[in-house]
Parts: structure tokens; C-alpha cells; sequence
């Protein structure tokens, strides 16, 4: 925060001490906390203001001080006034929470991508790299991190308080949410949306680290393979590349640099390539066939978890050209560790 | 008459209750369960939500013993789970969606304009069956094993992934809400039809326009909780997929139609209670409530505003974020004619003549707590705060304080004004104003506490929390008991005061309400002769020239 | 107030004078001031009724209007399995059902006794028709595995029937994936029309009723307020079917090649 | 009917929401059926033409005629008072809010995050 950081760090470490406030964890917490101290000062304006009317009108005008009540009709200008200055106040709240709300979910583009899928009563988070951690999420200070996150079942919300991030975790739709940690130390993770038996058991730690300490977790916490290898391995042994094999005759269009990129599809509709589009291309084939192509593809829904999912999206995204494709189709040997894709983080 | 209370009672040594009256016209039990007379049933209604009230604050209780501590100790998690569903479903759907308009309303509405009874007798007597009906399938939803799907019966979940009584606890909403259906029909064409010569639409007591808002919300917005009902009802049991993500449904679409109600009906919860707060606060100063007419057009500015904004409670869900934004705007501009309302009543004290009788107390309750609760709705529709506060004990303590800390404040500041009426028989008055504070304290000491957890990231429909919260727990416990202890009292009272209370007469608020023209308890007919009103609502000077009047005549 | 025909209504024997100034006809409810009053209560709170049915029938066509954005193909196909010429002369019999009811209405102001039977009776015998017709639909759709559920079929969907004549299929083939759609058209199908069917069946009950005290001169006598007001809800479930007709049997329906 | 009409409550008349009881003609309902049976053939045979995008919308449109004709006549809306006519258009209006505010979201949705 700009705002005189010395009265400001004061005033909140003093109320974190005190345990009435969270700790300011992110960079986007100081921005919450600003709304929620003016948020704050309104209410507590508000009440002062009820509260002094009530009191000075009952010491004023009580039986015993006033015995015959006059007659008022009513003002114009006084209903005004009380219109007018809530209406504005509330205009306020309504634009700077929308500021705020563009802020934290509009992930800025140079974010590290961590996948969560949220599942009864779990959070399992995937490192592009493959570390693997379910109920704990490891994140280095300093550096973007956008969380793609989708349920298996039903809705989940992930909520970090001390970070001031939450975002429902939704069945069949990804979903982001983005932070900066500031400060390392660990900080709850909490399922808040109702989710069945064991929801208050949906708890984990994140654990934030220094970028060095980062490093070393995830250089030693890796499964040894990176999602977009795990999904290159599900993209042979499922089949697809016999028709995505991008080839002159293949049958599917060429995945090579088509995340990101524009697709006009058989409808005449344009469509930007994101994780959700592959996501559904894959389980709804025939709503997003490109155009030039027949709508041949089967459905794959039931047939994949929503991590296979992932790994094939990694792997699609992360894919420059179609050389590891063709060798899969030669070889059919995609279990071997292959060197990694330039490009893939760790 | 003592200069600090308006308290005008007949003098108990010559009075006695009117020989007839709604209650011994007829007697036998049957002569209750078959009436037509809206008296009748308000009371029955009385006394079942009550019976209800009590069954939600037995799960209150429950909830917030097991919260004493961080571990999971008292109860198994679904066994919490089955509590707060419990209590929610009942609090809202058993207790304070009917409770002031089917109590208060049904009683004085058409005393209020100067009719004979409601405009369709049979289909009240047929609400309070259905209400019944509703109660008891809940209370056999209860008993089978309870249901666990919290009060919102959020799909998937309540769907495909419960195997608890979800069906019965359904059936019973369904019901319940054709009950509402029909109460707020009834009072609509009421209002429209019955009034009596010379009852305009601006002489009508506020108490009449808050209900009549709040009856247009329950005949637009409950039979869309009922088609978002039935068709929960029919993915369970044949899977048809309209909310199943697998089969290519929408989940969401299930929070859209549920919210299309109930966001809706947390204005049917809070406006006739608003309603009690204007009758209640112009009494006590004798005066006419400041900006009639623009208290009046408020609450229909809620009932109308009121269904554009639903989807603030869907912030986070996966709305379009452009969605949100809009509906985030239009929350902000519903809020405002709360606020015209707070301010018309503080500004109606101004030179009055107040005394603090224990309805006026509630009523001070209420101001208070409402402007709390609903400036921390501002909170929760400021998008971005929204996004921390969601689903935390932030939205917990800001709904308790619009529902407990405002209507149901409001429901005793009229059960009290009005017991008189009904009954016949004044409370006693220094054990009610106890009760009162004793609610005031307990009230800020069980949801102050949950504002700050709120903000702490503490989620709602937890069992167990980590041990950092613990001390605002416990404070919200404690609070919890004292507040339970203040909902005993009048429970206690009141039904002593049925035998031992002061006679109350007529008016012993001298308040100038039609009602409070008539004997207490009032004729089953209400009226020997049908009043001509030729006064605007809370004329003081009428009353004050009519009982001058009278007493010429008597004397 | 010319008129004081003193009331003997047994409701109001502890003698109070505020009836004496009107009219009272034995259905006229104590708690009313005039006759004229209950009757504009009654047509008023019918109206209020038929408020929440727009409601209720309104997030079902909202469900319809989503999936068919989103699931085109799906609806198209799907709505294709359903017989335009049944559902046509569904409607011409509701259409005929409501102009037997609204003569009925008419006949009950005029104090037409017989006629008003008959077209009570026409009324019921249209309905009844129309529910006959669903019913064989309704049995189709059975017999072809096309009530969503278990026994669901997409099978058609995916390969449609060749034609004998053209050699070509009779529909454009869906892919698997899109064909699993048709479930929820069918779903919504059922949903909207059984409901809509529910809603004729309790109609049917009251318009029986209703001829058996028509039959006994009960509406014949200038009290009509329940004809009309029957007669009011009566053309309320018409009018969803006005629409439900087009919805599902005629707006994807593109021209067979 | 006509009757008590001259039986006119006095206190009932200072109600504006009053109308008079107005009877429809047998003719009109006639033309009333024919006008729904020809809307009813002009909409099955609509259907067999490709219009394109035009498809939905006149057979939504046709739908909507018939049913205000039928509001109109059938149920007597046009000789009823101004307070059923806002009952009726209420009913509408929130149908409406209810279908456009949900499929607004359900649009947007596709603009992409932001
Ligand atoms: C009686 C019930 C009631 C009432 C009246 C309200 C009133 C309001 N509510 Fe509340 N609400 C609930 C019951 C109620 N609510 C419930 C039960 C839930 C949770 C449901 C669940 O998930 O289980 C909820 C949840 C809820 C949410 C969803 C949170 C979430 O899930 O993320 C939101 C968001 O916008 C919200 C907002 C508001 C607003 C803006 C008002 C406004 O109408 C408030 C207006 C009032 C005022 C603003 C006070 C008066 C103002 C003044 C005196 C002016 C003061 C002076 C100055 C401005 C200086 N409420
Ligand atoms: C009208 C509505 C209403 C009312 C009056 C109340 C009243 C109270 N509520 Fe409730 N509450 C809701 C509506 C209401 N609530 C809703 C809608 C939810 C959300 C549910 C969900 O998430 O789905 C909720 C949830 C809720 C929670 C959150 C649970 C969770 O998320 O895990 C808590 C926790 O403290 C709570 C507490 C209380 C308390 C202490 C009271 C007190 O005011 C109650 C005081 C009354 C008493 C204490 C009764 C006195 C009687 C006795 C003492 C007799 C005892 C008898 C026996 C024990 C046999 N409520
Ligand atoms: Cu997952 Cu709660
Ligand atoms: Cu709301």
C-alpha cells in the first residue's frame, strides 16, 4: 500500500497480533484490507449516525421532557439527502469492490500455471513440472501464480484468507484465480463451499517460499515426469495420435502451436484455444470441429479423470511441433522419459 | 398515568374481558381446526411457528455447543451437518417466512382496512394446513435421519452425491411454499378488495404496505423455488441431467432459479417486520411516521429491486464476471431504500413525545442491528470484498443480523404491541424490557464475534475449525446461551400472562390503528358496523378529538 | 342501497345491521360487503393464481431455452422424432376445448342452462381427446426408447434410418457425444408436457364437477364466478400449450431433404 | 347479472380498480376460434420453410399472438379493469426478468474472462 505504509503496516500488524485481523500474505491482501477498512468506517459511520439520532432524539424529545408530540409532515429535502448520499456511498463499495474483483481474477499473463482439482474431500494440486501434492500447495514469493482449478464431483470453493483469494472450484469447467505471496511461512487452505460429510476436512496448508527454497522443493519433490509427459504418454496410448499425428492426411487437425492461436470451426465461429476449450474439444468433439475437418472424433467423456485431462492439456499446450508425436506413432514407446519440452517450467 | 409510558389501562377492579369475543365464540377444538376466521388462524399459526422456532433454536444450540471447541468432538461431521441444514430449513422456511405476515398479518390486516376477514377465508385455513403439512414432512425428514444438503440444496450435491432424506425435506419445502403462495394472494387481493369506504391507499397503515410488498414477492417468487424443486426432485430419483455437468446440464442453472426466490425472500422476511417497526415507532411518539408516503413507496421499491439481484449470492460460482458486475450494481441500488427507511423512522422521534415501552425497545433493537446487518450486505454485494467474505462467518453474522437481530426483533417488538389485542391481556412490563435487553446483549455477543471471524477466513458450515478461532467461538456460544435464555422469557410470560395479565382494554396504547378501535379481543366479525375512514393513518388529533368525544358521551 | 331485503344468511344471526343494505344470494360470503365485491375478489385472486403458474411454468422454458442454445443439433434431431400432425390436431382440440369453455362462460352469464352443460361437456370431451393423443406419444416415445433413464436409446440419433427411396439417411447423423443430448430435450419434453398434462387432468376433475352442478342450475342464476374463473385457468394451460406446441415440435424442425 | 348491477354498492364505486361486468358476444368468440385455427395452420406450414433465423422467431411470434388474442377475448382481459391488466402484465414482466437476467449471465459467459 501506498498510503503511509508505517501507520498502515502498524495498524495491521497490531490487529493481526490481537488476532481480529489476517495476515497480509499476498500483495493483493493490502488492497482487500483497504476496501474493508473504508467498508468499515462506512458501517461504523453508519451506525454512529443511527445510533447518535436515536439517542439524542430520545434524551430531546421523551415523554417527560416534551409531553405533546408536534406535527411534521414529512421534508422533501431531507429525503433527498438520505437518498443521494447512501445511494453515492454504495456506488462507491460498488466500484471499487468491481475494480478489485477485475484484479483478482484477471491473472496477469507472466503467471507460473499450478493445477487443482478438487475432489470429496480433497485438493490435489499438479505442478506443470509433475510434483504431485494433495492438501498442500507449495508457491515460491515474488513471482504470479494462477491457479487452474476444476472439481471431479461437485462444487468446491479453495479460499486462502491470508492471501484474500478464493474462487469456486466448479464440476466440468475450469476455473482461475491468481496471487503473489509476499511473505513465506504456511497459511490455511480451506474448502468454503458446502461439499458433503467431510467438508471441514477439506483443509490443507500452502506453503510459501523463498524463490531459492522454492527451487530446491521442486527439484526434489518430482515424480520424474512432467505433466505434458504424462499427457504425451495418455496421447498414444488413447489413441489420438493416429488422427492428430499432423501429418498432410491426418484426420484431425494439427495440435502443434494451436494453444493460443484463433480456430474457425465447421459452424463458421472463431474460438480462442485456452485450457477450457481443449478441455471440452476433448470431451465434446463434435461442438468444436474445425473447420475442413469431419466430425469423427468419439467422445472421451467417462473415459478420463480430470487429471489425464490436465496432462493432456499441459501436453497440447506445451507442444511447438509435432516431432514427439510422430515419434510415438514410430516408437509407441512414449513411457520413456523423454528430454522435457523447452519452454515447460522446471 | 405516570408521565414516562402511555400505558392506559382500564381500571382492573371493574374490568373484565369482553363476554364475546374470536376466542370463546365458539368452542372446541374443532371449532379452532375448521375456523375461517383469520383470528383464529392467526393464532394456530402462532403457536406452530413458535412450536418451530423452537425446534431451529434447539439445532442453534446444538451448533454452537459443538463449535465450543476446534475438535470435532460433540457430534460426527454429517450428524453437524444434518444440524445446521435442520436449522436453516426451519428457521427460514417454518419460522420467519410466515412468521410476522401469517401471525400479525393475518390478524390485522383486515382489521387494518376495516374488513371482516381475508377476501378467501378457506384458502387461509387451507395455507396454515399446508404449512402444517410442510412442518410435519420436515419433522419426519428429521426423524427418518435428518437431511444434510444445508438450506440451499446446492446441486450436484443435493443430487447425486447425498443418500439422506433430501426428497422428504423437498417435499416439505414445496408445500411449505404453496403455503406462502396462498397467504400472500389472499393478502393481496385483501388489500385491493376489502378495504373499507374512505380506506385509500395512502391512508392505509404502513404495517398494510409492507405486507403488501412482501405478498407480491411470495406470488412471483416462490412457484419458481417450486419448478427449481421439482426438478431436483426428478434428477434424484430418474436422473433426467438438467443440473448434471456430466449429461451436459448446467449446476448453476439450479442457483439461478433457487436464488430467483430466495434472494426475494429475504425481503418477504425483512419487509413486513419493517411494517411492525412503523406501527410500533410512530406509537410510542405520537406521531405520524415522517415521509408516509415515502416509507410507503420504499417497500415496494425493495419488492421490486429485490428480483434483480439475485445472483450476488452466485458471485463466485461461475457467473459471467459481467453478470456480476451488474448484479453487483443493482444490489447497491437496493440497499438505498433500506436506508430511506432507518432514517424516515429515526427522523419520526423528532419532536415526538417517546416513551420507551418494551415494543419501542425492540424496535430501537431492531434499528440498530438492521443498519449492521444490512451495511455489511454492502460488504458482501462490493465485488471484490465479496470474493473474501464469501462463504465465511462474514455472511453467517451479517444474515443473522438482518433475520435474528432485525425481523425476529421485530416480530416481538409486534408480538408485544399487539398482545394486548389479541389477547386481551397486557405482559408484564418490567420482565419484557429485561427480556429485551437480555436479547440486545446476548444478540451482539453471539454475532459480533462471527463478523471478525468472517474476516479471519473462518468458513461457514464447518464442524471443526482450526484452534486460533477458538476464543471468538466461545464468546459466540456464551452469547448464544444468554440469547436463548432471553427467547425463554416471553415465551414464559406471555403464556402466564393469557391468565394473570392486566386487563388491557381497548386501546392501551392509544394508538390510533383501526385495530385498536375495536374491543380486545376483537368480535369474530371484527366490526358491528364497517368503519368510514375519514382520517389519514395516525392522525393523533383524531384520536385525541374521539376521545374527548367519548368521554362527553360516556360521562 | 335502495334494496333491503333483509339477510337470513345463518352466518350473521348475532344481528348485526351491516348487511341489511344488499343484496345476499346464498353463496354470498358473509365477510363481503357487496356481491359484486366477492366476485371482482374472486376473478382478481384466479389472476393472482395464474401469476405464480407463469412462474412455475417459467423456469422450465428457461431450462428449454438454454439447452437448445447450447445443444442445437441435439434439439433438432430430437425434435424432429415427434409427429407435427398429432401434435397440430393437439392443438386444434385445445383450441376447440377453450371456445366450447368460453361459451360456456358466455351461456352462464346469459342464464342458459342446457347450453351451458353442453359446452361444459364439449369442453371435458376435447380435453380428454387431447390427453388421449398424449397419451399415444407418449407410448411411442416408450416403445422407441426415447424416455430419458436407463432404457434411453440414443441409437437413432447416432444412425439415423436410410431412407427406401433416396438411399440416404432420413437425418442428418449426430455424433455420439452430441446425440447424448437428445436426453435432455426429451427430459424437458416430458417435464413440460407433464406438467402441462397434470394440469389438464385436475381441470378435467373440476370441469366434472363443475357440469354435475351446472346440471342442478346452480351457475344459472347469475352466479357464475366459478365457470368464469375455472374458465380463466382453463385458457391459461391453453395458452402453454400455444407455446409449447411451436417450442417443441416446430421450431427445429428444419425442411426434410 | 344485470340485475344487481342497479344493486351498485356505492362504497365499491370509489374504487377505481372497478369495471363493469361486460359479456363477449358468441360472434366474437367465433372469430376469435377461426383467427387461433388459421394462426395454428400458418404455423405448421411455416415450419416447413427454411427461414433461417426467421424459423424461432416467427413461430415464437405467431405463439405470442395467439396467446394475447386468447388473453384478450377468452379471458376477457380487454373489458377487465386497469388493476388486472397490470396483474397480467406483471406476471409477464418478472418472466421476463427471470429469462433475460439468467441468459445474460448464460451469454456473457462466452466473451471470455473479461
Ligand atoms: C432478512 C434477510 C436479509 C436481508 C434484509 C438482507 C439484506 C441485504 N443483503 Fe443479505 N443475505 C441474507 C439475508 C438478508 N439479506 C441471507 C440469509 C444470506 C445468506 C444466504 C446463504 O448463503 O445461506 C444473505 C447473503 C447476502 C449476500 C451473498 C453473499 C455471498 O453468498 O457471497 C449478499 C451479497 O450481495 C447480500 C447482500 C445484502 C444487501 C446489500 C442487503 C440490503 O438489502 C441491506 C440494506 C440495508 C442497509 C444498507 C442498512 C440501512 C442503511 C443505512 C441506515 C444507511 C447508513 C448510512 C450510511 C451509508 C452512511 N446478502
Ligand atoms: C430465522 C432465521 C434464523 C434464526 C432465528 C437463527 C438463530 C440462530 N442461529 Fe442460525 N442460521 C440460519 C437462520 C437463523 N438462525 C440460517 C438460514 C443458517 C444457514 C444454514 C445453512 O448453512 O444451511 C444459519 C446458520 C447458523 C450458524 C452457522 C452454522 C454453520 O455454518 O456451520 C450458526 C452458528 O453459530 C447459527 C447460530 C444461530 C444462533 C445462535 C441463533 C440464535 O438466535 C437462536 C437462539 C434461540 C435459542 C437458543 C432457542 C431457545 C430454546 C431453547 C434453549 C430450548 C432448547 C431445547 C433443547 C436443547 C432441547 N446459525
Ligand atoms: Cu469441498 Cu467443501
Ligand atoms: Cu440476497
Amino acid at each position: 500500500m501506498h498510503i503511509s505504509p508505517v501507520l498502515w503496516q502498524f495498524l495491521v500488524k497490531w490487529l493481526h497480533a490481537s488476532a481480529l485481523f489476517p495476515a497480509e500474505a499476498s500483495t493483493i491482501a493490502p488492497w482487500m484490507d483497504a476496501l474493508y477498512f473504508f467498508l468499515l468506517a462506512m458501517t461504523v459511520v453508519g451506525v454512529i449516525l443511527v445510533g447518535a439520532l436515536l439517542l439524542a432524539f430520545s434524551l430531546m424529545y421523551r415523554k417527560e421532557k416534551n409531553p405533546v408530540a408536534t406535527h411534521i409532515e414529512g421534508s422533501t429535502l431531507l429525503e433527498a439527502t438520505w437518498t443521494i448520499i447512501p445511494l453515492a456511498i454504495f456506488l462507491v463499495c460498488f466500484v471499487w469492490g468491481a475494480l478489485l474483483y477485475f484484479r483478482i481474477y484477471s491473472p496477469p499473463v507472466n503467471a507460473m500455471n499450478i493445477y487443482v482439482v478438487g475432489k470429496q474431500w480433497m485438493w490435489k494440486a499438479e505442478h506443470p513440472g509433475g510434483q504431485h501434492e494433495i492438501n498442500a500447495l507449495h508457491v515460491p514469493t515474488g513471482k504470479p501464480v494462477q491457479l487452474t482449478m476444476i472439481s471431479q464431483d461437485v462444487f468446491h470453493s479453495f479460499s486462502i484468507p491470508d492471501f484474500r483469494v478464493k474462487r469456486e472450484v466448479i464440476p466440468g469447467r475450469y476455473s482461475t484465480v491468481w496471487f503473489e505471496a509476499t511473505t513465506p511461512g504456511t497459511y490455511h487452505i480451506f474448502c468454503t463451499q458446502y461439499c458433503g460429510t467431510q467438508h471441514s476436512g477439506m483443509i490443507g496448508e500452502v506453503t510459501v517460499l523463498t524463490p531459492d527454497d522454492y527451487d530446491k522443493w521442486t527439484k526434489e519433490s518430482t515424480s520424474g515426469m512432467s505433466l505434458a509427459q504424462n499427457g504425451e504418454r495418455l496421447f498414444a496410448s488413447m489413441g489420438c495420435n493416429a488422427c492428430h499425428s499432423g501429418t498432410a492426411a491426418a484426420r484431425g487437425p494439427n495440435l502443434a502451436g494451436v494453444y493460443g492461436s484463433k480456430l474457425t470451426l465447421t459452424n463458421g465461429s472463431q474460438v480462442l484455444v485456452n485450457d477450457a476449450y481443449l478441455r471440452d474439444a476433448i470431451l465434446n468433439p463434435s461442438q468444436h470441429v474445425t473447420a475442413g475437418f469431419a466430425p469423427i472424433m468419439p467422445t472421451y467423456q467417462g473415459q478420463i479423470s480430470e487429471d489425464g485431462l490436465i496432462d493432456l492439456v499441459e501436453f497440447i499446450k506445451t507442444m511447438p511441433n509435432n516431432y514427439r508425436v510422430q515419434q510415438t506413432l514410430v516408437t509407441s514407446q512414449s513411457d520413456q522419459t523423454t528430454p522435457a519440452a523447452p519452454g515447460m517450467v522446471k | 398515568m405516570s408521565t414516562s409510558t402511555i400505558l392506559n389501562l382500564p381500571d382492573q377492579a371493574t374490568a373484565t374481558i369482553p363476554k364475546k369475543n374470536y376466542i370463546n365464540a365458539e368452542h372446541g377444538i374443532l371449532s379452532w381446526l375448521l375456523t375461517g376466521d383469520h383470528k383464529r388462524i392467526a393464532m394456530l399459526y402462532l403457536v406452530s411457528i413458535t412450536f418451530f422456532f423452537f425446534i431451529g433454536g434447539a439445532f442453534a444450540g446444538l451448533i454452537r455447543l459443538e463449535l465450543l471447541t476446534p475438535q470435532p468432538d460433540l457430534v460426527a461431521s454429517d450428524t453437524y451437518n444434518k444440524f445446521f441444514t435442520m436449522h436453516g430449513i426451519v428457521m427460514i422456511f417454518l419460522f420467519l417466512v410466515p412468521s410476522v405476515p401469517a401471525t400479525l398479518g393475518n390478524f390485522l390486516i383486515p382489521i387494518m382496512l376495516g374488513a371482516k376477514d381475508l377476501a378467501f377465508p378457506k384458502i387461509n385455513l387451507l395455507s396454515w394446513y399446508l404449512y402444517l403439512a410442510g412442518g410435519t414432512l420436515t419433522l419426519a425428514a428429521l426423524v427418518l435421519g435428518g437431511v444434510d444438503t444445508g438450506w440451499t440444496f446446492t446441486t450436484p450435491l443435493s443430487t447425486h452425491y447425498l443418500n439422506t432424506h433430501v426428497l422428504t425435506a423437498a417435499t416439505a419445502i414445496f408445500i411449505a411454499g404453496f403455503s406462502s403462495i396462498f397467504t400472500g394472494l389472499n393478502f393481496i387481493v385483501t388489500i385491493h378488495r376489502m378495504r373499507a369506504p374512505g380506506m385509500t391507499w395512502f391512508r392505509m397503515p404502513l404495517f398494510v404496505w409492507s405486507n403488501y410488498a412482501a405478498s407480491i414477492l411470495m406470488v412471483l417468487g416462490t412457484p419458481v423455488l417450486a419448478i427449481a424443486i421439482v426438478l431436483v426432485a426428478l434428477e434424484r430419483t430418474i436422473g433426467i441431467g438438467v443440473f448434471d455437468p456430466t449429461k451436459g446440464g448446467d449446476p448453476l442453472l439450479f442457483q439461478h432459479l433457487f436464488w430467483f426466490y430466495s434472494h426475494p425472500a429475504v425481503y418477504i422476511m425483512i419487509l413486513p417486520g419493517m411494517g411492525v417497526i412503523s406501527e410500533v415507532i410512530s406509537t410510542f411518539s405520537r406521531k405520524r411516521v415522517f415521509g408516509y408516503t415515502a416509507v410507503a413507496f420504499s417497500s415496494v421499491a425493495i419488492a421490486l429491486f429485490g428480483f434483480f439481484v439475485w445472483a450476488h449470492h452466485m458471485f463466485i460460482m461461475g457467473v459471467s464476471n459481467y453478470s456480476a458486475l451488474v448484479f453487483s450494481l443493482l444490489t447497491m441500488l437496493v440497499a438505498v431504500p433500506s436506508a430511506i427507511k432507518i432514517f424516515n423512522w429515526a427522523f419520526t422521534l423528532q419532536k415526538g413525545s417517546l416513551t420507551f415501552e418494551t415494543p419501542m425497545l425492540y424496535a430501537f433493537g431492531f434499528m440498530g442491528l438492521f443498519t449492521i446487518g444490512g451495511l455489511t450486505g454492502v460488504f458482501l454485494g462490493s465485488l471484490g470484498m465479496d470474493i473474501h467474505l464469501t462463504e465465511t462467518y462474514f455472511i453467517v453474522a451479517h444474515f443473522h443480523f438482518v433475520m435474528v437481530g432485525g425481523m425476529l426483533m421485530a416480530f416481538l417488538a409486534g408480538i408485544h404491541f399487539w398482545w394486548p389485542k389479541m389477547t386481551g391481556r397486557m405482559y408484564p412490563e418490567s420482565l419484557s424490557k429485561l427480556a429485551a435487553v437480555v436479547t440486545f446483549i446476548g444478540f451482539n455477543l453471539t454475532f459480533l464475534p462471527q463478523f471478525i471471524l468472517g474476516y479471519l477466513g473462518m468458513p461457514r458450515r464447518y464442524h471443526a475449525y482450526p484452534p486460533e478461532f477458538q476464543v471468538l467461538n466461545v464468546l459466540s456460544t456464551a452469547g448464544a446461551t444468554v440469547l436463548g435464555v432471553g427467547y425463554m422469557l416471553p415465551m414464559i410470560y406471555l403464556a402466564w400472562s393469557l391468565k394473570y395479565g392486566a386487563i388491557a382494554g381497548n386501546n392501551p396504547w392509544q394508538a390510533t390503528g383501526l385495530e385498536w378501535q375495536i374491543q380486545s379481543p376483537p368480535l369474530t366479525e371484527n366490526f358491528l358496523v364497517t368503519p368510514i375512514m375519514d382520517h389519514e393513518a395516525y392522525d393523533y388529533e383524531w384520536l385525541a378529538h374521539k376521545t374527548e368525544q367519548e368521554v362527553t358521551t360516556v360521562g | 342501497m335502495a334494496n333491503t331485503i333483509a339477510t337470513t344468511h345463518p352466518e350473521v344471526v348475532h344481528g348485526h345491521h351491516a348487511h341489511d343494505e344488499h343484496v345476499v344470494l346464498p353463496q354470498h360470503r358473509h365477510h363481503f360487503e357487496t356481491e359484486e365485491q366477492q366476485r371482482e375478489a374472486g376473478s382478481f385472486g384466479m389472476w393472482l393464481f395464474l401469476l405464480t403458474e407463469i412462474m412455475f411454468f417459467g423456469g422450465l422454458f428457461f431450462a428449454y431455452l438454454l439447452y437448445r442454445n447450447w445443444y442445437y443439433p441435439a434439439f433438432a434431431a430430437a425434435s424432429n422424432q415427434l409427429s407435427v400432425p398429432l401434435g397440430a390436431f393437439n392443438t386444434v382440440m385445445l383450441i376447440a376445448s377453450g371456445f366450447c369453455m368460453a361459451l360456456g362462460v358466455w351461456a352462464a352469464e346469459v342464464r342458459k342452462k342446457g347450453f351451458l352443460v353442453l359446452m361444459l361437456v364439449l369442453t371435458t370431451v376435447f380435453g380428454l381427446v387431447f390427453l388421449g393423443v398424449k397419451g399415444i406419444e407418449y407410448h411411442e416415445k416408450f416403445e422407441k426408447h426415447h424416455v430419458p433413464g436407463a432404457s434411453f436409446s440414443i441409437s437413432e440419433f447416432v444412425n439415423p434410418p436410410i431412407d427406401a427411396k433416396t438411399g440416404k439417411p432420413t437425418e442428418e447423423p449426430l455424433s455420439p457425444d452430441m446425440a447424448q443430448h437428445t436426453q435432455l430435450f426429451f427430459f424437458l419434453y416430458f417435464a413440460m408436457t407433464g406438467m402441462h398434462a397434470f394440469h389438464m387432468i385436475l381441470g378435467i376433475g373440476i370441469l366434472v364437477w363443475l357440469i354435475v352442478r351446472a346440471q342442478k342450475g346452480e351457475f344459472s342464476e347469475g352466479y357464475v364466478a366459478p365457470i368464469e374463473n375455472f374458465g380463466l385457468y382453463w385458457h391459461f394451460v391453453d395458452i402453454v400449450w400455444l407455446f409449447l406446441f411451436p417450442l417443441l415440435y416446430l421450431i427445429n424442425r428444419h425442411p426434410l431433404h | 347479472m344485470a340485475e344487481h348491477i342497479k344493486h351498485h354498492d356505492a362504497s365499491n364505486v370509489t374504487n377505481p380498480e372497478h369495471a363493469e361486468h361486460h359479456i363477449v358476444s358468441p360472434l366474437e368468440y367465433c372469430y376469435v376460434f377461426a383467427f387461433l385455427l388459421v394462426f395454428t395452420a400458418i404455423t405448421v406450414v411455416a415450419a416447413y420453410f427454411d427461414l433461417g433465423a426467421l424459423n424461432p422467431i416467427l413461430a415464437l411470434a405467431i405463439a405470442s399472438t395467439k396467446a394475447v388474442v386468447v388473453m384478450l377475448f377468452f379471458m376477457h382481459v380487454k373489458y377487465q379493469s386497469k388493476l388486472i391488466k397490470m396483474t397480467v402484465g406483471a406476471g409477464f414482466f418478472t418472466f421476463f426478468v427471470l429469462i433475460m437476467m439468467t441468459m445474460a449471465d448464460y451469454v456473457s459467459r462466452a466473451w471470455g474472462t473479461w
